[in-house]
């Protein structure tokens, strides 16, 4: 008893020694008061204007083009708007809550040496049953309408809607870059009729139903102005669609880590108006030409002969000889019939299943970028000139080129050794290069 | 002491070996090594959840500055997918796991007024047994260079990305040997805490008396025992496919991928409330406290907290939906997640009813409770915007989720228990931390984390995906992902002054002299408050009999004529004041710590060379043969609580196993 | 097993509030119910991958011996019998029983470790290695760490026998052995599910 | 000033605790009948594999075993491990954990579409 006495007196002087700064620490509390307050507001002002002004994100979810897009927009909007209010409920009752029941003074005792005064006990409430039910039900069906609507949105998106167009895309993706082979009469057990790497080229207000694979680790096909994304599981072929219904340059990012480069691991779409996307599939169903004999371009085939055709086909040229690379062949489309094997028993040997692959380059100039969409091809690709008309009157980004082709793990982050990304040419000479890039601006 | 047979001959025989005697004393470092005193280990694992958050933090520094501007290039990609996948790995299981641990050891016997865990033994081991883990998993930092080991195919580790195809070097063997044993420890803890609160409540503390945080202590406890064995399956298939080459997750050989991803979040998502439940008893200890009010609706606390503990199981495919699961079991998957919002929602709005028309007293702890009210609730309410499973198609993966999972994280459980450091410091140690600096360092934590992790939700949905090492100007997100850089470091300025108040502290409360507080500083609830402060070895001086919830607060306060309020006595006059010494209590012990060690070796052995293992087994075998046959307390000794040669025929029971 | 002899959940129970329960064979529980997830997943992700195999591959019906499995399935299913008479006779106080009756126990499941060595090599002389196979890698997971816990639990058997010979295993530590036999039992059980399951069931 | 609290007058809605009685423990002779339950059970399960049903359709079958298993299961818990005869608390323990590893990975295989 007297202990404890004693022991309270020596908090008590204490207390009072430490009362200069409580004063402090009123003024403190004010302070904070005040600059969280202008903070607080600061930063939503900040918030509204950047959003508000900026309206410059290629990859938005915010802003979408496609059906698919604006449906999953359409059904999340007003939740956001339902999540709003709640948060600024909880919010304000926090802040009232605070403001009306904080007490201050001796009672609120906050010293380091504090002990606590006997204060006013306020009523002691235990709980409440209706309110608990009230607020167990509330949110209940609350909740149980938004899943109605989600449902909904669910089955709906997948839904494929009928166009005089057959086509399919297969869509494969590899450490770290997405090929895409297309299937003009909508059969994917027959080889693809055009085989094409990271621009994913389809005419706009069609449904393109995509079927999505992988031939190493699982990645994700992204194309957020479009649609949500789906994975690309290895071993699995998975039924996506994609569709626009506004013609332009649509980035995308694959979004299932997957190793090195993954953030590296871009794509876009591009959505044609029909006549355009017939243009560009005519042209793309074409093989290369050989370069007139005495020109950079055939100096360059030679090169590219020797050094690059073990790994890339263009088609009429070359085909892939030692990595299982990708091309129209048949011997190559082996590989994929076999990876396709969702059925239990396709055997694959283990190095086919590391990305052995490299992009077709048989209608490269046709791109608007390359290595995984991380480089643009032409500088001026994203002002507002017309896709087809690139290899035409696009301004080549030939430094980016020459670099990638001289020391591509350099340029973007590679396991080359491990069969995995484009290996370095260094012991090429700019000569050599120049006759490359020749060679391959050719190819369109 | 009641002998028979067994023992004598048991301890004749350790005799004559000599080498199994029980370790004396209760001072220097090596009272630590050695105790099973459940308190001293709850303050290791504070400690070293302390110094695993710095790692963490450091880590989360350079992912901040890498990302910091578009074509970042402080670490480059490789380095950069290590981070933040040890990041991730050390901030959930070396982190947020063990500082609950911490709390779980300390508070739990204390606040249903036992003396110790069940197994005391045990439960040094299974703190020695998660630092075996956190150090295995920290080392592959720098083992082999830095960050040339380092796991690397991010947190939840999808085959087959981390197969040795993908991920030749160690860092996927450390992942998986390294949770394998924090593992261990886990699940060991766990079973010991359930035994612990369903056999040693003190007399009349049925169930529905127990505090709030003892009954979320218990549920995370149950999601633990029940979920760990999960991962346990996963780890040792992950394990068995890198070191023996079997094909569990060779897509080659037929294998698909999703087994992993389906038995990874089966563990995962419970594991997500198993970091928060915690955090959620230590806000309902300290609101309650000071609001001056009882809880407000005590029985639906505690049951929606089962209710989330339940729920939680039917969940895990919630983190799946893009993976091609099939329409039907996105469905099933994003209906029933919504609606583990009601159950988090009716605590959230609980905590509100506590604090109205309370008298709220906004100490630290104060600040750091309303802080996670307010800061779980828009994680919660993300979270259940990526429950609608179409449009999580355009969220996931992206820094939506990241933010997401860093408010419910960092703004819900490390908030939380940030705040238990604060209100518990006095009852571990004597005295309080700086108020001043407490406060000062709440708050800048707070305005850092909401800088820090507000943008990211606008950066992911403007289309920003995670574990990407660099972006590119034209993506527009340089702006906020500045900002969120620099946010973190004010977070880090937050953790300073936090790291500078218990040292200041500390230093100051010495140069006073060290008058303790007293039992009951914050004049608050529980019976962990009815003890002297820093709590007694032996927690009690004497049985405690509980009456009702709240106990030692109605031991304080009664109610005069007129139905008011009064003080019926001091804290300090109820309080026991720890002279009781002659509660007998288990004796320290070597073999925890030598076990540990022996799984420590194995761990490395599985990764680097069988011989090592072998050490390792040697060392276990060795562990647990002196462990059966330790004597309950060392002969030589004089029995008696001045002396840490404890005995008992109360404790004695309890290490028969433990 | 410990050494320390006393068991005190007697007194325990005038000053707690408590299951009445002793801690060591409530936390036996736990475990085992802890254990249920464990086998739980491996007994899935075999019954998932036993058919992702090729056509001309050695799958289960190219290997499986159901009559010589049958017998050991026999053989662990009755040590679980003499696993309840050792509990009996040491509740008894008859502790030559007890420890006639855990030796049968130990011996009857190393028996069944035996076969299930036997089958092992019978199955690797047939071409079905670790490796081989998802059906093979799954098999050997499922039945390996069936038998890892079976083998830990002989370990534990014949400790209680050298410590009963010894004299450490009195009549009052009858719960001990309970505590084992639980441990028993249980993977009893599970060979109960994994034999229907993995043998059985029509391939 | 007389101190009165009302709250101790609360209603205590806490379970009756348990007492741990000594039950009736079943005799040896109980044991020996039901491991040979349990060995009739498993030689009509073994019966199956033969050729004699193969003529059953592979559903039958399947149900037919699973219920056999279920009642060597449950009848191992309950007599050999005396959960029949324990404190309900193990019960609950335990069937928490069968039914939850049943219930779980049931719902994944469903979700591989594995049936
Ligand atoms: C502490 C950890 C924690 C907690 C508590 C939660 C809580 C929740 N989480 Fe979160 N989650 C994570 C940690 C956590 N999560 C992590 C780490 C990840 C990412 C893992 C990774 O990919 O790396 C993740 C990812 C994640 C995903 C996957 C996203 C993706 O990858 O695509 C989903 C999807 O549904 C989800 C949902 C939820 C929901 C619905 C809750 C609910 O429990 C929230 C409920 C709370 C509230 C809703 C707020 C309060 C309620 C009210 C005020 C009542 C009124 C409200 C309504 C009516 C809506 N979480
Ligand atoms: C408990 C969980 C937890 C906590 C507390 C944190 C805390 C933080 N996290 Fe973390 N985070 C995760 C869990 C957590 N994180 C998980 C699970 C992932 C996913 C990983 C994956 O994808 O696999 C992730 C991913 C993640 C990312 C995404 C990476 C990517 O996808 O590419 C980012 C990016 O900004 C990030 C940032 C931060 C920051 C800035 C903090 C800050 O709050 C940290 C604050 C702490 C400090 C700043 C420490 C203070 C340090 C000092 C004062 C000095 C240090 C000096 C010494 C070394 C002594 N985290
Ligand atoms: C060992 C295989 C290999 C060799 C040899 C190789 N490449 Fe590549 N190449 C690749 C891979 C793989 C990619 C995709 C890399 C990425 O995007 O990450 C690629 C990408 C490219 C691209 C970008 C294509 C696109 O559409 O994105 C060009 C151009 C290219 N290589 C040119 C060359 C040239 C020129 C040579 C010879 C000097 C060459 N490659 C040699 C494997 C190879
Ligand atoms: Cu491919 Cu990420
Ligand atoms: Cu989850």
């Amino acid at each position: 008893m007297g202990d404890a006495n004693k022991r309270r007196d020596v908090y008590k002087s204490n207390y009072i020694t430490k009362l200069g700064e409580r004063e402090v620490s009123r003024n403190l509390k004010a302070l904070v008061w005040l600059s969280s307050l202008l903070v607080v507001t600061g930063a939503i002002a900040l918030i509204v204007v950047a959003i508000v002004l900026d309206d410059n994100h290629p990859l938005s979810t915010l802003s979408p083009v496609g059906r698919q897009g604006r449906d999953i927009a359409a059904l999340i909007n007003p939740i956001f708007i339902v999540a709003g209010v709640i948060f600024f409920l909880v919010q304000g009752a926090v802040l009232a809550l605070w403001w009306r029941y904080r007490v201050s003074g001796s009672e609120s005792g906050d010293g380091e040496f504090g002990y606590y005064e006997d204060g006013e006990f306020p009523e002691q409430i235990h709980g409440n049953n209706r309110v608990e039910i009230g607020w167990t039900l509330v949110p209940t069906v609350l909740l149980a309408v938004i899943s109605v609507f989600t449902l909904i949105t669910l089955f709906a998106l997948d839904d494929v809607e009928a166009s005089d167009e057959d086509m399919v895309v297969t869509v494969v993706g590899q450490q770290w870059w997405w090929e895409y082979q297309y299937h003009l009469d909508g059969n994917t057990s027959t080889p693809p009729d055009i085989v094409t790497a990271n621009e994913l080229v389809i005419p706009v207000g069609v449904d393109v139903p995509l079927d999505i694979k992988s031939r190493d680790v699982i990645h994700s096909f992204w194309i957020p102005k479009l649609n949500g994304k789906r994975d690309a599981v290895p071993g699995r072929a998975h039924d996506w669609v994609i569709q626009s219904e506004e013609t332009g340059r649509f980035r995308g990012q694959c979004t299932e880590f997957c190793g090195l480069a993954h953030g590296y691991m871009k794509m876009v779409a591009v959505v044609l108006t029909k006549q355009e996307f017939a243009q560009w599939r005519d042209n793309q169903i074409t093989s290369a030409d050989m370069p007139q004999e005495g020109t950079a371009a055939h100096e360059g085939w030679q090169v590219f002969s020797q050094q690059c055709a073990s790994c890339h086909v263009v088609n009429g040229i070359t085909s892939a000889t030692n990595r299982g690379g990708s091309g129209t062949e048949a011997d190559t489309w082996d590989i994929y019939r076999e990876l396709s094997g969702n059925d239990a028993g396709a055997y694959l040997s283990q190095d086919t299943l590391v990305a052995g692959a490299a992009p077709n380059l048989t209608h490269l100039m046709t791109r608007s970028t390359f290595a995984g969409s991380w480089y643009d091809l032409y500088l001026n690709a994203d002002s507002h000139l017309n896709y087809l008309d690139l290899p035409e009157n696009g301004i080549l980004n030939r430094v980016e080129l020459e670099k990638w082709i001289h020391n591509a793990p350099e340029r973007k982050p590679a396991a080359a050794d491990e069969l995995r990304g484009m290996p370095a040419r260094s012991s090429l000479s700019p000569q050599d290069i120049d006759n490359l890039v020749a060679f391959m601006s050719t190819l369109d | 002491m009641s002998t028979t047979q067994g023992t004598i001959s048991a301890s004749l025989a350790t005799r004559l070996l000599g080498v199994f005697s029980r370790p004396q004393g209760s001072e220097g470092w090596k009272s630590w090594l050695f105790t099973v005193d459940h308190k001293r280990i709850g303050i290791m694992y504070g400690a070293a959840a302390l110094f695993f958050f710095l790692v963490g933090g450091a880590e989360a520094l350079f992912i901040r500055l890498q990302l910091a501007t578009p074509n970042g290039s402080v670490i480059g990609a490789g380095t950069y997918n290590g981070v933040f996948t040890i990041h991730g790995v050390t901030m959930v299981f070396l982190v947020v796991m063990p500082m609950a641990a911490a709390f779980a050891n300390y508070l739990l016997p204390l606040q249903i007024g036992a003396r110790d865990v069940a197994f005391p033994r045990l439960n040094a081991f299974s703190f020695w047994c998660f630092l075996a883990g956190g150090v295995l998993l920290t080392s592959s930092i720098f083992i082999g260079g830095w960050f040339q080991n380092v796991p690397d195919a991010g947190w939840f580790n999808y085959a087959p990305n981390s197969g040795v195809l993908f991920s030749p070097h160690k860092g996927v063997d450390f992942y998986a040997v390294g949770l394998q044993i924090t593992g261990i420890a886990s699940l060991v803890s766990a079973v010991n805490l359930i035994v612990t609160v369903l056999n040693m409540r003190a007399k009349g503390m049925s169930l529905f008396r127990m505090p709030v945080l003892t009954w979320m202590l218990l549920i995370t406890q149950f999601l633990l025992l029940f979920a760990l064995p999960v991962i346990t399956v996963a780890l040792f298939l992950l394990m068995f496919d890198r070191l023996w080459e079997s094909n569990f997750f060779n897509v080659a050989a037929g294998a698909d991928p999703l087994l992993w991803q389906h038995l990874f979040w089966i563990f995962g998502h419970p594991e997500v409330y198993i970091l928060i439940l915690p955090a959620f008893g230590i806000v309902s200890e300290i609101i309650p406290t000071f609001s001056r009010k009882p809880i407000f609706g005590y029985h639906f606390m505690v049951a929606s907290g089962i209710a989330i503990g339940f729920m939680g199981w039917g969940v895990w495919a919630h983190h799946m939906f893009t993976s091609g699961m099939g329409p039907l079991s996105v469905a099933a998957f994003a209906v029933s997640t919504m609606f583990i919002a009601v159950p988090t929602g009716v605590k959230i709005l609980n905590w509100l009813a506590t604090m109205y028309r309370g008298r709220l007293r906004f100490t630290t702890p104060m600040l750091y409770a309303v802080g996670v009210v307010s800061m779980f609730t828009i994680g919660g309410l993300s979270g259940v915007t990526h429950a609608i499973a179409p449009s999580d198609t355009q969220q996931t993966d992206t820094y939506y989720i990241v933010a997401h999972f860093h408010y419910v994280i960092f703004g819900g459980a490390l908030l939380g228990l940030f705040g238990g450091f604060h209100f518990w410091w006095p009852k571990a140690f004597g005295y309080k931390l700086n108020e001043l600096w407490g406060k000062a360092s709440f708050w800048v934590m707070l305005i850092g984390f909401n800088f820090t992790f507000g943008p990211m939700h606008i950066l992911g949905l403007q289309g920003m995906s995670r574990r990407i090492a660099t972006y590119q100007a034209s993506e527009g997100f340089a702006f906020w992902n500045m900002v969120a850089t620099i946010g973190s470091f004010v977070i880090a300025v937050g953790v300073a002054m936090f790291l500078w108040n218990v040292f200041s502290s500390t230093r100051n409360w010495r140069r006073v002299g060290r008058p303790s507080v007293g039992p009951d500083p914050w004049d608050a609830r529980g019976l962990e408050w009815m003890t002297a402060s820093p709590a007694p070895e032996h927690n009690f001086d004497s049985d405690i009999q509980v009456d009702r919830f709240d106990e030692f607060w109605h031991r304080k306060y009664g109610r005069d004529e007129k139905g008011k309020i009064v003080r019926a006595a001091r804290a300090e006059e109820i309080a026991h004041d720890g002279s009781n010494t002659n509660v007998h209590l288990p004796s320290p012990s070597y073999w925890p710590l030598v076990l540990g060690v022996g799984i420590m070796l194995v761990g490395y052995g599985l990764i680097f060379n069988l011989w090592i293992a072998a050490l390792g087994v040697v060392a276990l075998v060795g562990a647990i043969y002196g462990w059966c046959l330790e004597p309950a307390d060392d002969p030589d000794t004089a029995h008696g609580h001045d002396h840490a040669g404890r005995n008992s025929l109360e404790d004695e029971e309890a290490i028969t196993v433990g | 097993m410990a050494a320390e002899a006393i068991n005190h959940s007697a007194q325990e129970q005038d000053h707690h509030s408590s299951t009445g329960i002793s801690n060591e064979k409530l936390a036996m529980w736990v475990f085992l119910g802890s254990e249920c997830l464990l086998f739980g997943g491996l007994i899935s992700t075999y019954m998932f991958n036993k058919d992702r195999i090729g056509l001309n591959d050695i799958g289960p019906s190219d290997v499986f011996d159901i009559p010589f499995t049958s017998v050991s399935s026999f053989v662990l299913l009755m040590s679980s019998l003499t696993m309840v008479f050792a509990v009996s006779a040491i509740t008894r106080g008859d502790l030559r029983a007890n420890r006639i009756w855990l030796a049968t126990t130990a011996a009857l499941g190393a028996t069944f470790v035996a076969g299930q060595v036997y089958e092992f090599t019978a199955f690797y002389s047939e071409g079905l290695g670790f490796t081989t196979n998802l059906f093979g890698s799954s098999f050997y997971a499922l039945t390996g760490f069936h038998g890892a816990h079976v083998t830990i639990g002989i370990i534990m058997l014949m400790s209680l026998y050298i410590m009963s010979l010894r004299g450490n295993l009195p009549a009052e530590r009858a719960e001990t052995v309970e505590i084992i036999g639980l441990y028993w039992h249980f993977v009893d059980i599970v060979w109960i599910v994994i034999f229907t399951i993995v043998y059985l069931f029509p391939q | 000033m007389a101190i009165v609290d009302p709250e101790i007058t609360e209603p205590d809605i806490s379970e009756p605790e348990i007492i741990n009685v000594e039950h009736a423990h079943p005799t040896d002779w109980l044991y020996v009948k039901v491991a040979i339950a349990l060995a009739l059970l498993t030689a009509l399960e073994v019966f199956t594999y033969f050729e004699s049903v193969h003529g059953w359709s592979d559903t039958v079958l399947i149900v037919m075993l699973v219920a056999m298993m279920l009642v060597k299961f449950f009848l191992v818990v309950a007599f050999f491990m005396h959960l029949k005869f324990d404190a309900p608390i193990f019960w609950r323990l335990f069937v928490f954990g069968v039914v939850l590893a049943m219930a779980i990975y049931m719902l994944m295989l469903t979700a591989f579409r594995y049936w």
